[in-house]
């Protein structure tokens, strides 16, 4: 298994030899592109919340670059047999509200998560029963040891807890609170400060994080700056530090000498899923042919500015998990190949498919599925599409299989996460919730029951690469690119190492003058 | 007055206007400004009404007409009450009584030609076919003094005493037996008043027409009518022929009237009664007689009671505590 | 048609007027002939993404690759088809609507102004992209959608000129030679409409230009791959920097355009207000 | 100068284009004007009566202007005689409403129907005067007093709109009059009244005039107001002057047609006959003069001369001046040929 | 002059009804409900149940119309369905923000638009009335987002500004509240200002027309006396009309404003409301909207009995 007691490694900050020295409590400033929703770290999902969420709350383990595990709220952990896990928690660690954490706070949080606690189910959450749904019981052993019992085995339930839902939160705070939406009832490094809406959020540093001297940020405020160009020149201009943006303008920062890239490959993917309630898409010929005419490359070229991979539903930056679009027939750009599919299924210069195309407003997808109408055009697709405004789309996203949806196909864009449980049954299992498109498989379901059940790694490598070649081979979600994210800093800004598992650690950072 | 030959009876005509105000726009008071106006022209003969600006005379002739709706009192026209007709027979009506204005750039449609100007109120009134309908036209243009080659021109390409003619031919056209002329040469040069005076007086002969004249110069309604009244604040204060009320003006006011007529020449000498003040305003006249604060012949009854309308001489009636017997 | 026959000469004599009338129509000649101009087909990918405007893409090519230039082209037709339907609902609605509550007053009037002003306080572009929300998207709801948001606009104006050619001494002369109330609203009040109607249309043209193109950036005009100038300069302001011509040329024609429809409207106005003739 | 104005070959232009020349809208108006005068001008609407008097006052706007060769000679309090055509604005400014005033005929809408009557009275003073407010109040009221305004104190600070037209004209008046001017332009001030109110308003400047020394130049279309109130006249037809002479000599030694004409007209308003006189036809406008006499379509004496050249201004008896081929001299007619 | 205040306050409320009713309508229509936005992927349908009931949503129509109105009579908006917070002191609070811009942008307009106008009626056909005129068409002409985008790119470009972040309250810190204020006020500014130069020139040369003005020449005003005292003040019922109509799409335009120079106002509310569905947000804030408007038109025709005389509504 995964040893534990790791501590986390030294951040590898990149290489620019800035000589000159941090100073001490600088703010971060950091222009974000959408408004955050609210910050209770086990009902929030949505990107610009979590970004803030990631400074203020912690969870026992988390993941390294690599994607191995360090203790983070656990100082170490053990585990004595397949569905026991014993988390040995720091000593000293502080909520914000300057109360120290302990093993109550973790029974009370995962009971939380799991609608346990007498003020019941928090409402939101439909997250629980993929990601915990398969805890037996948590206890608190003594005041710094809790055990986990789980029902069965499952490999990725390490993993499960890195993820935001697995934070351990403040009971006292959710007490006064109602819910931590607008409070801050975490022990990150960093506190919820001043949060004036559309404007601006204010995470001033945790002077007793247990890890306080590394901190050296005296806080990171998170500027909305909707609109890329004026982020961009907000940087320009020094009026931010940190930015995310897109491909396009990395070209345009990169020219700066005051500026800074750091990119990383996510693991997220887009993909376009079909509508199985749609005849026409029932036929696994069409489907493919679809799969064999998209030019990925052209795809990424356009949309990323060449700079994502092609991917499948495990991407690239998933490791040894990964099969690789390479190795998939399907994913190689053919059209002879496309049409002939096409035409076995019927279909002919003369006899047109028609088919509704739901794309969402964000960039990379409302351009994606431009360039997808483009393409699948050239094998007898007349595609129309849509740009869903998000909460519409979140609401034609629930019902991408049933023909309420009005849409054949839609544009998605998911995130695998760091385990292949995730990145296949979640999205792929037979009734799992992000299963939108309602694919089934009895095999693949099998594959994932396998797969969670051992933590062997190479089985559930060959598990899950059967698993893929299922699902790829089926063509009901035809994944196209994973993107690189970039991260646009002034050059004053060092020790910050974004990845894929985890883009927003700024526990390292320094402004240099 | 001999009954048969009686054409229009005004009776006890009362037109208000609401004065609006507070939070519900409900009406807070009223404008009188007809107050029981009573008379009665006869066929062929020309009524002349005469008053100062804002006493009512355009409302009494409009009400007469129903263009506004009268508060109280009866029209008799030819024995019909036309306060009782209904909208459509109101309408069909109005081919016997029609009315001439007294701006003739503001009262003939900028957009229309001559013709059909002309030729609308025989398409409203009349159906015939469009040989008679030229007939007419051409019949009434030459009557009003427009040549044909005018008819295809639009009103803003003639002279104003030129469009008077087209008005006055648009509402001859359908030989209407009674005709209110509203001032109807006031907005005209001296030189070019004469002219329309004759032509109206001139289709009065041809076509049997009977007026109620309008206007503010006394010398114009002397020349015109065959009766004139006087009017003041919405009331009728003398009624008589022209001769009578001219020559032997019995209530004040229409003396003071007749007396600042400006001289028509300068060695005429002349005897000036002057009236102070404005007239008051009708949405709040004086009590007792209208009259009575300009008056120079103010009694203490005039304050307190409106004289009742007597006849003095035959034909001849004023409104005047002086007359009181 | 001797009047509109003469508005157009009276526009002619004044070079503002001129100036509008030709620009107006070049730009209605480029939406109509759009498909034998355009060099390349609007939505194909032609070229390199982003490549600056050459002798063969005289306007450069967009993020996909396609030609600007014949996109631009086409995308008149769309700028035109919305302006001139939207107005269209608009002008159609708010014409009835006004004259009737003009012309008959009492509740009739109270009960419609009440309606347009419940649609006149409601923000404009909430209102539009409300509508558009629940209509769903697309060229044809866009344009019902600035045609609502446009309708109480002239319902006033309409209104307004009614009621005050209802006071025009020949409007009186009209009734008491007994015209017919149909006859009267046709022939002699609905000429005085026609004057603030045109001007507050071409006013209105513009606009719709502007809101659809407000409406692209905020997601919601016309879907792609149709082109429209709005969608084209907002999909553009990603790429302002290494791309600018993207922005330039839609922004271009947008902004020449609704100059164009100004300068007519007030050129129109001019000449249609009798009071500004000497 | 022995004449307070001298107006010499007064034409105003009317601009009508570059690529059209402008239209001479009147056209060799030659007008004196004496001290203590009562000048009167008649004529019908749209001859030129009160571009005439706008020019006196530089009043004229774009598109109208004073033609060349035009002069309007002045003499000003201080005794100089002044060219008011080459007058600078700011001493044009100094001039109006102090030394020449006007009052026009539409009360209703000569006054800013957004300020007092205090205000606008008093502040034909203070373009003028250095006095301090109160006594620019005092001198206000006085004034009102003097054109007879009942409820002086009220009504000063009432607005326009609260006054009937009679009242509003008295304040004209008084404004017009608070300065003392030397001349005063009184364009048609009762037409727009009624009988009763007219007759007041006659009176009173006839009253005022007696009072403050003041020529008035009094325009009107009213044969009437001309019988009441002046002294000598000018008959304006079509942008001219036909005739000029002392009123009696006017009303009853008719030398133009035209005139004559419009004497008959009046006249036979309240006679026995039930026809009256016309003047057939109407009056040409402005830019479609003919070469000749241009009264000579209307007129009953009309010979071939008349519709080729334009008669002269003629001298027919001493001060009695008029421009027609009837009363031209030999010399005049030969010169025509 | 009181009783007609309190008529026009009357007759807003059948407006003001109305539109409630129609807000309230169009976020049922819309489609796309706050629970999948709360929800997110994984609700299952016992669970939306669960919430609709919790925020009173599977109560009918009627009812939960009702009830939002009733609250909002009383002065209560109702709270967020996304963060639980009472929304009328939130929107009270984005309104200083809308309120501040939307009043700058017309102070803005107006210092450049009426001097502009004015100079172009009384020097009509001069070269300076043509450039005007020009620049007055280019001003309603230019979309406000672009004009925004280009600024923003030009200014940081060419002299390494951006309009500063982290907004401030007026009262808080005024010089730096305004500095953030300047540039989007600007921008909405000049967006009107094209249409009050043109308002103004036409609304000044009617005035120049007409008699009063003659006589005031006549009484020997300079020409700064005439215009500045007299002609304006006439002109500017119409103007003021204009202006007043104006608010209503500067309160509609500062939502795309806002939204680019991300200043927390009542439209940006409304934008991000829509985008989650959180129907009490967005019918409060469009109502809130509103009522300002008809508020401002209320405000517009009381004003003109300022201005002017003659208006004195009894
Ligand atoms: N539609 C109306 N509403 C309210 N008051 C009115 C209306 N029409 C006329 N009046 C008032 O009624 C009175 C009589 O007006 P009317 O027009 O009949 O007078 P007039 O004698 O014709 O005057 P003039 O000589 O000026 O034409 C006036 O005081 C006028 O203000
Ligand atoms: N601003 C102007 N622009 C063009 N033409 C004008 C202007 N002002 C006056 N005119 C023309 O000049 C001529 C003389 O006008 P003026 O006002 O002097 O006539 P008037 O004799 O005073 O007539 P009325 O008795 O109607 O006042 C008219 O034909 C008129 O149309
Ligand atoms: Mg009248
Ligand atoms: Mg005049």
């Amino acid at each position: 298994g995964c040893g534990g007691g790791n501590t986390p490694p030294a951040s590898s900050a990149p290489s620019a030899p800035v000589s000159t020295t941090p100073v001490e409590g600088g703010i971060l400033k950091y222009g974000t592109d959408s408004e955050p929703t609210g910050f209770d770290p086990h009902t929030v999902s949505e990107e610009a919340s979590l970004r803030i969420i990631n400074q203020l709350y912690e969870t026992l383990v988390a993941t390294n670059a690599d994607m191995t595990y360090y203790g983070q709220l656990a100082e170490s952990w053990e585990i004595p047999d397949d569905v026991t896990y014993i988390f040995y928690l720091r000593k000293g660690v502080k909520f914000h509200s300057g109360r120290e954490m302990t093993a109550d706070d973790v029974v009370y949080s995962f009971d939380r998560v799991l609608g346990k606690t007498e003020a019941g189910d928090i409402g939101a959450l439909g997250s629980k029963d993929s990601y915990y749904g398969g805890i037996e019981s948590v206890e608190a052993v003594d005041d710094y040891t809790v055990k986990f019992t789980l029902k069965e085995p499952n490999a990725a339930f390490l993993g499960n807890l890195t993820s935001n839902y697995g934070a351990i939160v403040d009971k006292d705070v959710i007490a006064e609170n109602g819910d931590l939406m607008r409070a801050d009832g975490g022990t990150g490094p960093f506190m919820l400060g001043e949060w004036l809406p559309d404007n601006y959020v204010e995470l001033p540093k945790f002077e007793e994080y247990w890890e306080a001297d590394r901190v050296k940020l005296g806080g990171i405020t998170y500027y909305l700056i909707g609109d890329e160009a004026a982020r961009l020149a907000a940087l320009r201009t020094g009026e931010i530090n940190i930015a995310n943006l897109s491909s396009t303008n990395v070209t345009a920062a990169e020219k700066e000498s005051n500026l800074s890239v750091l990119g990383y490959q996510t693991n997220d993917y887009i993909a376009m899923g079909c509508n199985l309630s749609t005849p026409a898409l029932q036929d696994q010929n069409v489907r493919q042919a679809m799969s064999y005419a998209l030019d990925r490359q052209t795809l990424i070229n356009v949309v990323f500015n060449g700079q994502a991979q092609v991917s499948t539903m495990m991407p690239p930056a998933m490791g040894h998990w990964s099969l690789g679009a390479d190795s998939f027939d399907l994913y190689q750009f053919n059209l002879d190949k496309a049409k002939e599919l096409m035409e076995a299924a019927g279909y002919s210069d003369s006899n047109h498919l028609s088919l509704k195309l739901a794309a969402g407003l964000m960039d990379s997808l409302r351009q994606a599925a431009v360039v997808i109408q483009q393409q699948l055009s050239e094998i007898y697709i007349d595609v129309e599409i849509t740009n869903l405004e998000s909460g519409e789309y979140v609401d034609i996203w629930g019902k991408m299989s049933t023909p309420e949806a009005g849409f054949d196909l839609m544009v998605v864009s998911d995130g695998a996460g760091t385990d292949p449980n995730r990145a296949i049954s979640f999205f792929f299992g037979t009734g799992s919730s992000a299963n939108v498109f309602g694919f089934s498989n009895e095999r693949v379901d099998e594959l994932c029951a396998l797969g969670i059940a051992t933590t062997d790694e190479a089985k559930r490598e060959e598990y899950y690469n059967e698993a893929q070649e299922i699902c790829v081979e089926d063509s009901t979600k035809i994944c196209i690119a994973s993107p690189m994210k970039y991260f646009v800093s002034s050059t004053s800004v060092q020790g910050f190492a974004p990845s894929a598992a985890d883009a927003s650690d700024f526990r390292d950072t320094y402004l240099t003058q | 007055m001999s009954q048969e030959n009686i054409l229009l009876d005004v009776q006890h005509l009362k037109t208000y206007f609401p004065i609006r105000g507070g939070v519900m726009r409900k009406a807070v008071g009223h404008v009188h400004a007809v107050e029981d106006v009573s008379f009665q022209i006869r066929e062929q003969e020309t009524f002349g009404l005469v008053g100062e600006s804002g006493c009512g005379k355009s409302t009494t002739g409009r009400s007469i007409l129903r263009l506004i709706e009268p508060t109280g009192g009866q029209v008799l026209f030819d024995g019909t009450d036309l306060c009782t007709l209904s909208r459509e027979q109101l309408r069909l009506k109005r081919r016997d009584m029609q009315l001439i204005f007294q701006d003739p750039y503001a009262s003939l449609n900028p957009r229309m030609t001559v013709h059909k100007l002309l030729e609308e109120p025989l398409l409203t009134h009349f159906h015939l076919s469009p040989k008679e309908r030229e007939e007419q036209i051409q019949w009434i243009a030459q009557a009003v003094g427009i040549t044909a080659e005018h008819l295809e021109r639009y009103p803003h390409q003639f002279s104003g005493g030129q469009r008077q003619r087209i008005a006055i031919a648009r509402a001859l056209i359908c030989k209407p037996r009674f005709v209110v002329a509203d001032e109807p040469v006031s907005a005209l040069d001296v030189s070019i008043q004469s002219q329309i005076l004759n032509l109206l007086m001139g289709l009065q002969q041809d076509l049997k027409l009977s007026y109620l004249f309008i206007s503010h110069d006394l010398n114009v309604v002397r020349h015109i009518s065959n009766r004139v009244g006087v009017m003041y604040l919405g009331r009728l204060v003398e009624t008589g022929s022209t001769e009578d009320v001219y020559r032997n003006p019995l209530h004040p006011y229409t003396k003071a009237l007749l007396s600042a007529i400006p001289k028509r020449d300068p060695s005429e000498e002349k005897e000036r009664i002057h009236l102070e003040g404005d007239v008051p305003s009708p949405a709040d006249p004086p009590s007792g007689c209208a009259f009575h604060d300009r008056c120079p012949h103010c009694m203490g009854i005039c304050k307190e009671q409106p004289p009742q309308t007597r006849e003095l001489e035959p034909g001849h009636r004023v409104a005047c505590h002086l007359y009181n017997p | 048609m001797k009047r509109l026959g003469q508005t157009i000469r009276d526009l002619w004599k004044d070079p503002m007027g001129r100036i509008g009338m030709i620009g107006i129509l070049l730009v209605i000649l480029v939406a109509i002939f759009a498909p034998l101009a355009a060099p390349f087909e609007p939505d194909k990918m032609v070229a390199m993404p982003k490549s600056a405007p050459s002798a063969d893409y005289w306007f450069g090519t967009d993020n996909y690759g396609r030609d600007i230039f014949s996109r631009i082209l086409y995308g008149a037709r769309v700028s035109l088809e919305v302006g001139i339907i939207a107005v269209g609902i608009g002008a159609v609605a708010g014409y009835i609507l006004g004259l009737l509550a003009g012309y008959f007053e009492g509740w009739v009037d109270r009960v419609i102004m009440c309606v347009m002003d419940i649609l006149f306080a409601f923000p404009s572009i909430l209102l539009a992209i409300f509508i558009s929300a629940v209509l769903g998207r697309g060229l044809v709801n866009t344009m019902i959608a600035i045609g609502i948001v446009n309708i109480p606009v002239f319902a006033r104006t309409v209104r307004a000129a009614v009621i005050s050619a209802k006071g025009l001494e020949y409007v009186s002369n009209a009734r008491s030679v007994g015209v017919r109330t149909g006859a009267i609203l046709v022939r002699h009040i609905s000429p005085n409409v026609v004057a603030p109607f045109t001007v507050q249309a071409t006013l209105a043209l513009s606009s719709a230009i502007l809101t659809e193109a407000s409406m692209s950036f905020l997601g919601l005009g016309i879907q792609p791959p149709d082109p429209s100038w709005g969608s084209m300069l907002s999909e553009a302001r990603t790429f302002m920097e290494q791309a600018p011509w993207m922005a330039i040329f839609p922004a271009l024609f947008i902004i020449v355009t609704i100059l164009l429809f100004n300068i007519l409207g007030d050129s129109l106005r001019d000449v249609l207000d009798p009071k500004l003739k000497t | 100068m022995d004449h307070l104005l001298e107006m010499r070959n007064l034409s105003i232009d009317l601009y009508r284009g570059r690529r059209t020349p402008p239209v001479k809208l009147v056209e060799g108006i030659d007008l004196n004007i004496d001290k203590k005068q009562n000048f009167g001008i008649v004529g019908e609407s749209g001859c030129g009566k009160s571009i005439t008097c706008s020019s006196i006052m530089g009043l004229l706007s774009f598109p109208l202007s004073v033609g060349a060769g035009s002069s309007i000679r002045f003499q000003r309090e201080n005794g100089t005689d002044t060219e008011l055509l080459s007058l600078p604005k700011k001493q044009m400014q100094q001039l109006r409403g102090k030394e020449i005033s006007m009052i026009f005929q539409e009360p209703m809408t000569a006054l800013d129907p957004m300020y007092t009557i205090e205000d606008q009275i008093v502040e034909s003073l203070r373009f003028h005067t250095d006095l301090s407010r109160s006594a620019m109040r005092e001198a206000a009221l006085e004034m009102l007093r003097k054109v007879k305004i009942p409820r002086a104190e009220e009504i000063l600070k009432e607005y326009p709109h609260h006054l009937s037209g009679g009242m509003l004209q008295r304040v004209m008046i008084a404004i017009a009059l608070i300065n003392n001017p030397r001349l005063l332009i009184a364009d048609e001030p009762t037409t727009a009244l009624d009988v009763t109110i007219q007759a007041q308003i006659l009176d009173l400047m006839n009253e005022l005039r007696e009072s403050y020394d003041t020529s008035v130049i009094m325009i009107t279309h009213d044969l009437g107001v001309i019988a009441e109130t002046c002294e000598q006249v000018a008959v304006f037809y079509a942008g001219q002057v036909v005739e000029q002479a002392s009123v009696d000599d006017i009303f009853h030694h008719t030398a133009h047609p035209y005139t004559s004409g419009l004497l008959r007209s009046v006249t036979s308003l309240g006679g026995e006959q039930k026809e009256l006189y016309t003047i057939r036809g109407t009056v040409p406008t402005a830019g479609q003069f003919s070469s000749g006499c241009r009264f000579a379509d209307r007129c009953e004496h009309c010979t071939a001369r008349c519709r080729e050249a334009v008669p002269p201004l003629t001298e027919v008896a001493p001060g009695h001046q008029c421009r027609c081929w009837l009363h031209a001299s030999g010399a005049e007619k030969e010169a025509a040929r | 002059m009181k009783q007609y205040t309190i008529r026009r306050i009357l007759q807003l409320i059948p407006v003001l009804l109305g539109i409630s009713i129609l807000i309230f309508a169009v976020m049922k229509m819309i489609p796309g409900d706050v629970i999948s936005g709360i929800l997110g992927v994984e609700a299952t349908p016992e669970l939306r149940a669960q919430l609709a009931a919790k925020y009173g949503l599977d109560r009918p129509y009627i009812v939960q119309y009702l009830d939002w109105i009733g609250g909002v009579l009383r002065g209560d908006f109702g709270e967020s369905i996304r963060t639980a917070e009472p929304i009328l002191p939130q929107i009270l609070t984005r309104f200083q923000v809308t309120a501040e811009l939307t009043i700058l942008a017309a102070v803005i307009s107006w210092f450049v638009a009426i001097p502009l106008g004015i100079l172009a009626a009384v020097k009509r056909n001069s070269m300076a009335d043509r450039l005007i005129r020009v620049f007055a068409l280019l001003g309603v002409s230019v979309p406000g987002f672009a004009l925004s985008i280009l600024l923003i790119l030009f200014l940081s470009l060419a002299f390494g500004y951006f309009s500063p972040l982290g907004y401030v309250g007026f009262f808080e810190d005024p010089l730096r509240n305004l500095q953030i204020m300047i540039l989007p006020a600007s921008i909405l500014g000049i967006s009107i200002s094209g249409s009050v130069m043109r308002m103004t020139r036409s609304s000044v040369l009617e005035v120049l027309r007409q008699d009063f003005v003659r006589t005031v020449r006549a009484k020997g005003a300079s020409e700064r006396v005439a215009i500045f005292k007299h002609v304006l003040r006439s002109a500017l019922i119409p103007i003021v009309t204009l202006v007043g109509m104006q608010i209503g799409s500067l309160l509609g335009g500062a939502v795309i404003v806002e939204q680019i120079f991300s200043l927390p106002g009542l439209g940006q509310m409304t934008l991000t409301g829509i985008n989650q569905r959180d129907y009490p947000v967005v019918q409060g804030c469009v109502l809130f909207i509103a009522f300002v408007y008809v508020l401002v038109n209320v405000v517009t025709d009381l004003l003109y009995a300022y201005i002017d005389p003659r208006i004195s509504y009894d």
